[in-house]
This record gives C-alpha cells, structure tokens and sequence, in this order.
C-alpha cells in the first residue's frame, strides 16, 4: 500500500533539547497504527472468558455442554484442564502464586472460571454466557483491617498454615508479609523528644491505570516448528519470555514476544494475566492462532489495580518547624494474590522514599500486606514502585505539620529542605538523593503562580465568606530501576539494552529492551543518538517490543526506560564513535589521537578544515577500513545503572470551592519540574500534561470502590471515573534542569513525576480551603459530598 | 449489593389455609411473576425460572427455592438463590403469620438478598426499586391467591 | 445477513449478523483505524462520522442500522495524499501519545468544526467531552483543534504549508 | 462485549412498526438511538428478542412549532434540539437540558422521545417535560392519542405505552416572552447520570408576580417527579429570595433517593434543593428579575 502521508519526519541532525514532533504520530494520524487487536491470523480462534459474579464462593460444578453445543465453539476448559499442562497456578511476580482458572473456589469477583474458544467472537462469548457453574457462598473479606481478625475466613487455603512466605513469616492466613526500615527505637525516641507531633491516618484509595486499550493477547503456536509466537499488550516482552519459557517448558529460543503498538499501559500491562496464558495454552491445545482481547469490565474488575494503601504517619518537629522524625505504619490490601509488581528486594516498592524532599534525621516505616477478596495486583501505575502512596503521604502530611504550627506550609517546606550542598544525600532510610535543588524549583512556582498575592486574596475572600485554597506539592521521586546491586525482578537483574546498526548509507536502525506506549521513545532514543552521532535524526529508526530482534532489557514502567535504555542508549552510541574515530583518522590519514570530535564531525586537532563526518565514517565501516579492523559500526550495550535517579518538582495549585454543592474548582495549576537534562521538551511537557491529569482524577474522581459482598462498584467506564477535556484543568508547566551527576547524558526520567506529586497538590489545596472550618484531611477521591459535608457541618449553605 | 425490604400483607383467609397454601410448592409457585418453567424437587424444594424486566435489564433467572415452615414459630422461611445475567442472586425471606379475630390473617415479610455480578456492578443503580416492587408482587400474588381459596 | 455499507466513499458488501456492532464491522473490513476502548458508549475512541455532519459511537450503533449512510472513518480523512488539517494539526500541537484515543477525537473535532468553524478553548472542551484520552491531558489535543480550525478558514492551499 | 441474539425488524411505515410490536408485545422492543439500549444488550442485561428498529420510518425527524407547541418527532435527537436557534433563543428550559444529556457525541444519536419512554429513573428529558407540562403523542393499531406528561411517566422504566404502541411525539408549549425556565444539573463527569438535577419553568404575570411555575427533579426518587407543592408556593406570588427558598425547601418531602456512588440520600435530597433553588433564580434573571 503506498504511504498515505507526506514525509512529516524532522530532518538533519536533532539532538538533545530539541523540540522535534515525534517520528510515530504519522502513522497513528491516518489511522495505521497496529494495535494488537488490529493483528488477525488466518485461522485464527477468539477466546472469551467465564466470571464469577461472587467474590468468594466454593466451585461445585462447571457444566460445560450447553457451551459446546453451540455452533462456532470448538472448546472450553477450566482449571483441572490446565492441571495437565502443570499451568493451573502460575508465579507471580511478586514471589505468590496465582490461579490461572479459579482452582476449587474464587476468590475475588469476575475472577476467571473457564475459557471459551470459538470461530467467531459472537460464538465465543455465546459459549462464555452458556456455561453454567454452580458456587456455595462463602463470606467475604474486603476491609483488609478486617483479613487478620482471628475469626476471618481463610481466603488461601492453598497455603492454609503456611507461615512463612516469599518475604518471611506470616502471622495470619490472611498475612503476607511485614516489611520494615529505618529504626525503629530511635525513631520512637526522637519522636518522644519533639515538641510539636502531628498524627494522621490516610488513605490511598485503590485505582487502576485503565488505558484506553485494553490487555489481549494471541497465542500462535506453530505445531510444525514448534515455535511459539506471542503477540502480547505488554510494557516487559523480554521478562514476559522468560516467565512464559519457565512456565511451559518452552525453550526461551522457541518463544518470540512481539508487543506491538501498544495504547497505553501506565503499569497496568507488565504482570502476566490469567487471559494472556489461556490464549497461549488454547493455541498449544487446538493448534490455531487464539486471540483474546479484554472487555472494559474484564480489565478494570481483573487486571492489576494500583495503591490501595492504608497510612498512619507520625511526624515530629521543633516548635519553629524544623522536622526531627517520621514514623509510618501502612497496611497494604493486596487482594487475592500478592501480584505486586516490584523489584524482588522491595515488596512494598520504593516506599521508603516517604521521608520526600525534607532532611529527616530519623525515619521508620513498615508495612503489612494482606489478602482480600479483590482482584490481584500492587501494580506500579504510572509510577516508581509505591513512590505515588510515598509522596503523597508526606506531601499532604507537611501540610498537617504546617496546619499544626500554624505556619505557611510554603514557608515549612523551605525550612526543612535537603540543601543542595547535602547531595549526594543519604536519607535516614536508606537511599542516596544524586541531585536536586529544592529551593530553586518551589521559587519559580511562587513567583510563576504570584503565591503572595493569591495568599491575600484568600484572606480577603475568606472574611467574605468565601472559599478559596492553595495547595503545594514539592515532592522528590525515585526512579530508574535499577542497579544490579539491590534489583531484579524473578531475579533477572533490571540492566536494560541498547543496539544501535549504524547502516554503509548513514542510517541506523536503533533497538532497546524497553518498550513505549505513547512516551515518544521512536523519537527521543534517535534524538539521543543524533546527539552522540550526529547522525540525521530522519535516518534513524528506533524499534522495540520484538523479542526476537531487540535486546533484553527489563521494559518500560516506572520511568525507567531515560535513566536506563536511554543510558545505554548514550553509552553505546559513544562505543561506536570510538571505533568510529579511529576509522575516521584513517580516513583523515591522521593518528587517533590528532582526531577529535566537535560539532557532531570528526577534525583534525588545530585543522579546522579537515574533518569527516559520521556518514563518511559509516560508508567507510563497509568499504575502506584501516587494516585488520572488524568491519561494520554496530554494538549492543547494556547499561547497568551505578544509583537511580531523583527527579523533582513544586506544584501550585488554586481552588476555588462552591458553597452550595461542594463542587471544587481548580482555579489554576502551576507545574515546575527537574527531571535533570531534558531530551525533548515538548515530549517532556505532554508527558507532564498527562501525569497531572491523572493526578487530578486520582484526587477527584477515580477509585475501585467495592460493597460488602465484594462487588465491584467501579466495573466499568460508567462508574471508574476518568475525567473528559471538560473537567479537566488548564496546566501551565516549567522547568528547572538539575542534571543527574551519574547518568550519562544527566537526564533523570520524567514520565510519572506529574501522577506522583500533583495528587497532594490538589488536596492540600481543598483543605487548605476548609482550613478555618476545622479540616485537616479529607480523604481522595474528593468528591462534592465530602466537602459538602464539612461545609453543612459549618453551617455553610448558599444556592 | 445487599438489599432489604420489608412489607405487611393482609391476606382475607385464614391462618390455617394461610399455613397450608404456602407449605405447598406448587401453589407458591404460582405466585411467582412470569414464570416460565417450575420444576419440584420434593415438597420443600423447586427450581423455577422467571422472567425479570427491570427498566433495560430483561432476561431469565433461574432459582432454587427452599420453603422451610416454622410453625411452632410462626413463621416461614424462604431461602432462594440461583442468578441469571452472569449475575447471581442470594435471597432470604421470612414471614411472621398471625391470624386476625375477623379470619384473616396477616403476613410480617422482610427480606434481605444479596446481588452479586453485572446487575450489580452495572445494573445497581435501578435495581432496587425493582427488586422492592418484584417482591411485593410476589407476596400480593399470595394475597390475593391465599384469598381465593 | 447482507448489507452494504458506504465507508469512505466506497461501498462494501458485509456479511453480518443484526447484532453485530458498527465498530466490529467496520473493523473487519480491514480499517483498523477505528478503535474499540470500553462497553459502556463512554470513551469514544470508536468514533466515526456518519453522513459527513454527525459523529456516533459505532459500538454503540449495530452494522445494520448504518446501511444507507455515508461512514467516513479516520482512513478517509487525508485526501489526494495530503492530510487533512486535524491530521496535520495533532501532529504539529504534540496532540497525541499512545495513539489509541486519536482517530475518535480526530474524528469528534470534525464534526464539532463542521457546526463550530471557530470555536472557543471552552467550547472545544465541552464539544470533545465524550472522547477521552488517558496520555495528553486533552491540552494539546485543544491546541491541536484550535490550529485545524484556523487552517480550514485559511483559503484552500495556504493552509498545509505551514 | 457481545449482545445476544436477536430478530431485527426494520419497518418502513409506522403501521408497519405498530404491527411487529403488537405480535411480539413484550419480547420486542423500539430500537431508536440506542444509547442507552444497545449498553445495556452489550453487558447483556438486556437480551430482548426481537428489535424494531424505527429509524427509517418516514416523517417522524420534524422539529417545528404548531399551534402553540414545539413538536419533536420522535427521530428527532438531542442535538437537533442542541444546535436549533430557536430553541436556543426562546426554549430556555429545552436548550439547557439539550447540552448536558449524556454526552456531546451521544447526542448526535440520542433521540428525545426515546429517553421520555426510556423514563430512567435519572433521565433528563422526564425532569423537563414535567416543568414544562409536555404533552406525548402515542400511536396505536387504532389511532393516536395525546397524554399529559404527568400521565405519561408511570413508574421508574414505566409509561403509559401499551403493548402494540409506540410513542411518536412529544409537544413543549411556547414559551411567551414572559416565560423562561433552567435546567441545573449535577454530575461527577460528562456522561455520568446526574446525582441530581432539577428543571424549573416560569410564566410571569406583567405585573412581575408569577402566573405558573414548574418544578421537576430527577434522579432524586424512583422516578422524575413534579414538585407540586413547590410550585403551589409560587403560583400568584412576587418572586423573592425567601419564597424560592420555601419552594426549593418542599423538595426534600418528595425526594427519596437511593444512596449510590453519586452520594448519600441526604446529599442527593439537598442537591435537589439547591439546584431547584438555582434553576429558579437563574430562569428569573432570565426574565430580569434579580433575587440574589
């Protein structure tokens, strides 16, 4: 088919900092961009699934033959089928097990009862609503204060008198694990010696990444070759190889994952699903190309949820201010499995970074997670593993402190802030901050958003009885997933890869281990390596998601994919130019060392004339090399990070709050972020737009939200709320740029910045509203009845 | 979801044609709303299905129902469960049977059913006035039946 | 059953059953521009335009209560190899990420241009409340609109040379 | 999601339509815009037989006023109503509600009557055609009839249709110079059905009190509902700040919403109120008469 767009591709040598429009919009502009239901095999069946309307019942029967009646189904099958295959459990990733198909009883609503394969997608989900299962109720947990009660029912019999798990001992059948850092005993004495003390209970409520696309998958297997072929929504296709080869038995050469366009994933398509294996394993059984795609439903009541974490702080302070200590307790609903998705080490994620951007002298956090009778998961949305429930807790809980001392929280932020002659800073709980400039950044937001002048009109509003908040947010994140030296996942080190073919013409083909879903790598990998090669940025292709082709590396969640494949990126490009220089000295018939590279061109040390450009250098790699060289300009790199990186950020933002209905209106909502070099601002500026929506609707309107027997209230787009262009604010973002000392082109990784700190911003900002009402937290989502309740409770009413 | 109704009837008969009318399954099957088929398992257990209208919500549920009499108490108990939609339905009902000094008597229902599945998770927002009207069907149905005997 | 469906100016023979949605059928057709988000007629990214002047959620819309109507899909949009402006305009304001939500809203904003040639930020907001889109914040998608409009007042051949 | 099966009719002539839905009575239903049908098939919570897809009937898309009434046909859809000038300039109540049902795209399918004969319990268009006393046209085997509004609405997903019937009208009276009207609505996101709303009409008499008042609330009780003794309240009186108040206040005597999602009982009933109290303070500025 011929290309139906004009040649849109910026053109020349673009390198960092430019703000070039991204190499992969053309094809999604006219509609051919190749999402995985957009693949079709020939021959190829449609699988749907059965679900259980209980959220915890005993499985007496599964009948399945009126199902196989109907004309189209070729087959169902239920947990004792995957039995034989060994498939009925398989691991998670957060070292618990999952059933694949409910095994005996389930355990959580719409938990998957059986697959039904079919001609046709009608056919299939005819099957689906036609088999018939008989479940004995048995009662539900879904307060998880309430999992480790002594008369609880057991939800795990699996693992019934278990007492020691992936991640040490359990003391409940409903425990998973305690997780703890920092010390304990002089934190508790620092706290008894403070002056002032703040305590608080808050809660992140559960939620769920929901990308537009949903999951699927299509397993293909070819029973002549015994190859199978995957075609798979996921963030990780290298890890999902891995887990997918140890599970079969399917040698990892004979598995190729292909992650095609992907619609967004924000974490929700790194974990293996119960759908993705039935679509495999029905390929294996009936030797078809079986495709499965998730309704709405399937992926907001089954696939991987996010937070769901449940804060008590404790924050101690001098009397002027300066924090002394932190103690955090937090329960964590896991639900039926422990399918978090975290590096092994970290079973609560990088939680402890809850001491945030504010020195700390002494820190303790710990962590219990339970099993409920909800959907497995702990996925890390649109986030580093927990920083989200990190930074949030501190962030809301400054401005408690602040509330408490009576002091403008502007003001106490700056009083306890890590100064930059700290770093590199070790924090009382463990980690060490590479840079940052935290004054800097909450400076420009103040003056960006006129801080002073809005703090008089809200004293003038609020003598006329009006509400009006300001709330900030400056929160540092963690990122960059990670060192060998404290990550992995299933214990494969979380490296990632760069390979980058420089071609005889002066174009390159560049692969990476990760895979994007709309974060703009097409462009900003071929940007990284214009800058490193200077080669043409329009002759650079940047493919990833193909398992045969791209080089492992861990995949893209948790902003990792700057700090790590872009790391390799740089490193790798520079490997080549190393060889490339030594090419171009004999191309310039000069020793190496009289060669330099300036202005994206080799030249001769003092002959400015005298230069060869990368392209000459390329056609040379294939057709005139110095003796004895290996021929071609190609390497693979792979780049094992030396720390993470701590991008940050200060967010202002102002609301304005309706009397009569509770309603919140966000007036204005300034961004500053730091997330060290930036490659592409207008990449980096729509990635910031689209975290602070996300942000805003974690604040305002998103939560899976369940009812006593365990039903999912929010099933469906109808009633998970995700906010519309209307409902929506007006975003002014900026930046400060505090590059990263260790990475090597100093960027820091931006993606999930916005999701993390802006939530607090959004609720200081509401209660900072209701202040003199006598609030000092309401819990997310913010919706117009709770504020309407403290408003009536005031005695506030207006039409 | 759970739901909880609870209603009086005042049936013109009396508490002994009252006790026997609803011991009997066929007749209480006859109560039932568009009923499409019954099935009687013994004198105390049947599997029916009916046909359900709530507001865009149609379709056909099939239940087993369990009369459980108390007359030492009383009162009669009915449990009920089974589901249609993908959905599933728990009902326990009761009802205190007093008989009147003018012979009729008079039924003290409440009833508590826990919906699970999509009419819930979707339909939730119009069931329960439904249900509520359902239910009150049913037992003036009974009323009315009850009287005609 | 058979029908015939006129989707960007070519008519397609379908086989169908009455159940089957307009998306579905639109999509097996081979356009896979078109997609599919959520079961609830909420998201939108299944957007098409229907007789040129009104958009419709084809998921929600059977294949066969569209025979008879003209179908204009994201494919039918850049005309004689050039885009058109809402194409050329998301591409220029940075109005997509993923990719997924953009046909619909693409699609959503022809239809609002078509009652609104020039309408307000406020207006494009409330006139794109029935798309929704996960990655951009809907900032730039408004920008994006905002360019389009102003490229379809330009006189026709100013408009692409940007 | 798939829906189940179905018969699809698709009738070109009213009598046409008439005659499926009387042999298949309760098995079939109208198929109009769909949006809010076609959902419910796709979770299958709806499976209805046989479908009457009435979109091709002929002369059933006019829009136009005669004798006093706006008439909408009932292939006529919300945004017929949405983007028509007149509406906009002279339906104030109409115009209001024409924007914020469901959502901007939904709309262009939408269809008024059908969401009167849908009459959801939150439906929009109910609230509307209660305060603005409308009038339903319903065509049966043997003719048409005309019912008030009020007679029309019988329970939640119930109206006065019969089997073999199909509602093919829907009349608003003009509004004279001396008449305006709001709708107020709450919702958590466009699309959302409203926690609550309210829709108020006003007819001034010349000398600025109030000659006729309507009130409807939806989404707040088992159905939309008519406020009758709060628009009792202001019938003959001068409009002020206080009498809204006291009419606005009757509102939590009737409502008695399901607790949901969308909020508590009691803050759904205060809703209702406020938004009654709004819709009437706004409908009288738009008579400029200022009471706030």
């Amino acid at each position: 088919m011929a290309v139906e767009t004009p040649n849109l591709e910026p053109k020349g040598i673009q390198g960092l900092g430019k703000a070039i429009k991204r190499k992969e919009d053309p094809r999604f502009i006219v509609g051919k961009g190749n999402y995985l239901d957009d693949i079709n095999l020939p021959g190829m069946l449609h699988m749907a699934l059965v679900h259980s309307p209980y959220a915890h019942a005993k499985i007496l029967n599964i009948d399945t033959s009126e199902a196989l009646k109907i004309p189209g189904v070729k087959a169902v099958i239920t947990s004792k089928d995957l039995a034989a295959a060994g498939l009925s459990w398989i691991p998670t990733l957060a070292g618990d097990k999952q059933m694949v198909l409910a095994d005996g009883k389930v355990l959580y609503q719409y938990q998957e009862v059986a697959a039904v394969y079919a001609e046709t997608r009608q056919a299939a989900a005819d099957g689906a609503a036609a088999v018939q299962v008989e479940y004995e109720p048995l009662p539900v947990v879904v307060d998880p204060y309430k999992a480790t009660a002594p008369d609880a029912p057991v939800l795990r019999e699996d693992i019934k008198g278990n007492m020691t798990g992936a991640h040490g001992p359990r003391r409940h059948d409903n425990h998973i694990w305690t997780w703890d850092v920092g010390s304990k005993d002089e934190t508790e004495k620092a706290l008894a010696a403070s002056e002032v003390r703040i305590k608080q209970h808050m809660v992140y409520p559960r939620s769920h990444p929901a990308p537009l696309e949903p999951c699927g998958c299509i397993g293909d297997m070819n029973k002549a070759t015994g190859r199978l072929t995957v075609y798979m929504t996921t963030q990780a296709p290298h890890a999902i190889r891995t887990v997918l080869s140890l599970v079969t038995g399917i040698p990892e050469n004979n598995i190729r994952v292909i992650s095609p366009d992907i619609g967004g994933g924000f974490g929700n398509k790194v974990p293996v699903y119960p759908g993705y294996v039935c679509a495999i394993v029905g390929s294996i059984v009936l030797g078809a190309p079986v495709k499965w795609v998730e309704t709405r439903t399937e992926n907001l009541t089954t696939t991987g949820f996010a937070r769901d974490f449940h804060m008590d702080i404790e924050i101690g302070a001098t009397k002027d201010g300066k924090v002394t200590a932190m103690k955090v307790y937090t329960l964590a609903d896991h639900g039926a499995f422990d399918a978090a998705a975290d590096p092994s080490k970290y079973p609560a994620g990088l939680f402890s970074i809850c001491t945030g951007s504010y020195d700390f002298q002494k820190a303790y956090a710990e962590v219990d997670a339970v099993y409920t009778n909800k959907a497995p998961g702990g996925v890390a949305y649109r986030c580093s593993f927990r920083v989200t429930e990190a930074s949030y807790l501190i962030e809301r809980s400054m401005d408690v402190l602040a509330h408490e001392l009576k002091m403008d929280p502007a003001e106490l932020r700056l009083k306890n802030f890590i100064q930059p002659s700290q770093f590199p800073y070790p924090s009382a709980l463990g980690w060490t901050y590479d840079s940052g400039d935290y004054e800097k950044t909450l400076k420009v937001a103040l003056g960006r958003i006129g801080y002073a002048e809005l703090r008089k009109e809200q004293a003038e509003k609020r003598a006329k009885g009006e509400l009006m908040g300001i709330g900030i947010s400056t929160f540092t994140e963690i990122v960059g997933a990670g060192p060998s030296k404290d990550f992995d996942i299933l214990g494969i080190k979380m490296f990632d890869g760069a390979e980058i073919r420089v071609h005889p013409s002066g174009s390159a083909i560049v692969r990476a281990g990760t895979r994007h879903q709309g974060q703009g790598h097409e462009t900003t990998w071929a940007q990284i390596v214009s800058e490193e090669l200077g080669l043409d940025v329009d002759k650079i292709i940047v493919e990833e998601g193909d398992t045969d082709t791209a080089p492992y590396g861990l995949g893209t969640y948790a902003s990792r994919s700057t700090p790590t494949a872009g790391g390799a990126m740089a490193l790798g490009a520079r490997r080549i130019r190393e060889k490339a220089k030594k090419i171009a000295a004999h191309l310039l018939e000069v020793g190496e060392g009289d060669v330099e590279w300036v202005d994206k061109k080799f030249v001769v040390k003092g002959v400015p004339g005298k230069s060869v450009t990368m392209n000459e250098v390329a056609f040379a790699a294939y057709t005139n090399l110095p003796p004895g060289m290996e021929p071609g300009l190609e390497t693979t790199y792979y780049y094992d990070p030396p720390n993470l990186t701590f991008p940050h950020g200060a967010y202002i933002c102002v609301v304005d709050i309706d009397k009569g209905t509770g309603e919140v209106k966000v007036r204005r909502f300034v961004a500053i972020d730091d997330c060290g070099t930036i490659i592409n601002p207008m990449i980096v500026e729509g990635q910031v737009h689209g975290g602070l929506t996300e942000g805003f609707a974690m604040a305002f309107m998103q939560e899976i939200a369940f009812d006593e027997q365990g039903n999912n209230l929010s099933s469906n787009f109808t009633d998970y709320l995700l906010p519309t262009a209307l409902e929506t604010p007006k975003w002014e973002t900026g930046h400060t740029v505090t590059p990263s000392p260790h990475h090597p082109i100093g960027a820091k990784g931006v993606g999930e910045s916005p999701t993390v700190g802006s939530p607090a911003a959004f609720v200081n900002a509401v209660v900072d509203a209701l202040a003199h009402l006598g609030v000092r937290h309401i819990d997310m989502p913010i919706t117009r009845e709770k504020v309407w309740k403290v408003l009536r409770q005031a005695g506030v009413d207006s039409f | 979801m759970k739901l909880e109704y609870s209603g009086q009837e005042k049936v013109q008969a009396s508490a002994e044609k009252v006790w026997s009318f609803i011991q009997d399954p066929q007749k209480v099957a006859s109560c039932l709303p568009d009923l499409k088929s019954v099935e009687f398992k013994d004198d105390k257990n049947m599997v029916a299905t009916v046909g359900v209208a709530v507001g865009p919500v149609r379709g056909s549920f099939k239940f087993n129902i369990e009369l459980d009499p108390r007359p030492e108490e009383n009162k009669m108990m009915v449990r009920i469960r089974g589901g249609g939609l993908g959905s599933a339905v728990d009902l326990t009902a009761s009802a205190d049977i007093s008989g009147q000094e003018d012979q009729s008597t008079l039924l003290d229902w409440n009833g508590v059913a826990s919906v699970s599945g999509p009419a819930a998770t979707v339909g939730g927002r119009v069931l329960d006035a439904q249900a509520k009207r359902l239910i009150e069907t049913v037992f003036a149905n009974m009323g009315k039946k009850m009287s005609e005997v | 059953m058979e029908i015939t469906l006129k989707i960007n100016g070519v008519e397609k023979k379908l086989n169908v059953e009455p159940r089957t949605l307009l998306a579905h059928a639109i999509r097996d057709a081979g356009l896979t521009g078109t997609h599919i988000g959520c079961d609830s007629s909420s998201c939108g990214v299944c957007t098409v335009v229907l007789d040129g002047k009104t958009a419709v959620k084809s998921c929600t819309m059977f294949a066969v209560m569209a025979e008879g109507h003209e179908i204009t899909t994201i494919e039918g949009m850049a005309q004689g190899g050039k885009l058109h402006p809402l194409q050329q305009a998301f591409y220029d304001q940075h109005g997509l990420q993923c990719g997924y939500c953009t046909p619909g809203m693409i699609m959503a904003a022809h239809v609002l241009l078509q009652h609104n040639p020039n309408p307000t930020e406020e207006e494009i907001r409330f006139g794109l409340s029935g798309n929704l889109c996960r990655c951009t914040g809907y900032q730039n998608i408004v920008k994006a609109v905002q360019q389009a409009a102003q490229m379809l007042q330009q006189p026709a051949g100013a408009a692409a040379d940007d | 999601m798939i829906p189940a099966a179905f018969e699809y009719k698709r009738p070109m002539s009213l009598e046409e339509a008439i005659s499926h839905l009387a042999e298949h009575g309760y098995d079939a239903r109208v198929l109009a815009g769909g949006q809010s049908l076609i959902p419910a098939m796709r979770y299958r919570l709806a499976q209805p037989s046989v479908l009457v897809d009435i979109n091709k009937l002929p002369n059933l898309g006019y829009l136009h006023e005669e004798n006093g009434m706006l008439r909408i046909g009932a292939l006529v859809r919300d945004t017929d109503v949405e983007f028509n000038k007149n509406i906009q300039s002279k339906y104030h109540l109409i115009s209001d509600v024409s924007m914020v049902v469901a959502d901007p795209i939904v709309r262009f399918r939408g269809t008024v009557v059908g969401s009167l004969c849908h009459n959801d319990p939150s439906g929009d268009w109910a609230a509307a055609a209660i305060a603005a006393r409308a009038q339903m046209v319903i065509q049966g085997k043997n003719g048409s009839r005309v019912e008030s509004i009020d007679q029309f609405l019988v329970d939640s997903f119930a109206t006065s249709i019969g089997e073999g019937e199909m509602a093919v009208e829907a009349r608003f009276p003009t509004p004279n110079s001396l008449t305006s009207g709001a709708y107020e609505k709450i919702e958590r996101k466009v699309g959302d059905y409203a926690t609550a709303a309210a829709a108020v009409q006003i007819e001034l008499n010349p000398d600025g009190t109030i000659k006729e008042a309507g009130i409807g609330i939806t989404a707040v009780a088992h159905m939309a509902l008519r406020v009758v003794e709060g628009e009792n309240l202001l019938r003959g009186q001068k409009p002020t700040l206080e009498l809204i108040r006291a009419a606005a206040e009757e509102v939590r005597k009737i409502a008695d919403p399901n607790p949901d999602a969308r909020g508590s009982a009691e803050y759904k009933k205060d809703m209702a109120r406020v938004l009654v109290g709004r819709g009437l303070i706004k409908a009288l500025r738009r008579l400029n008469v200022v009471v706030a």
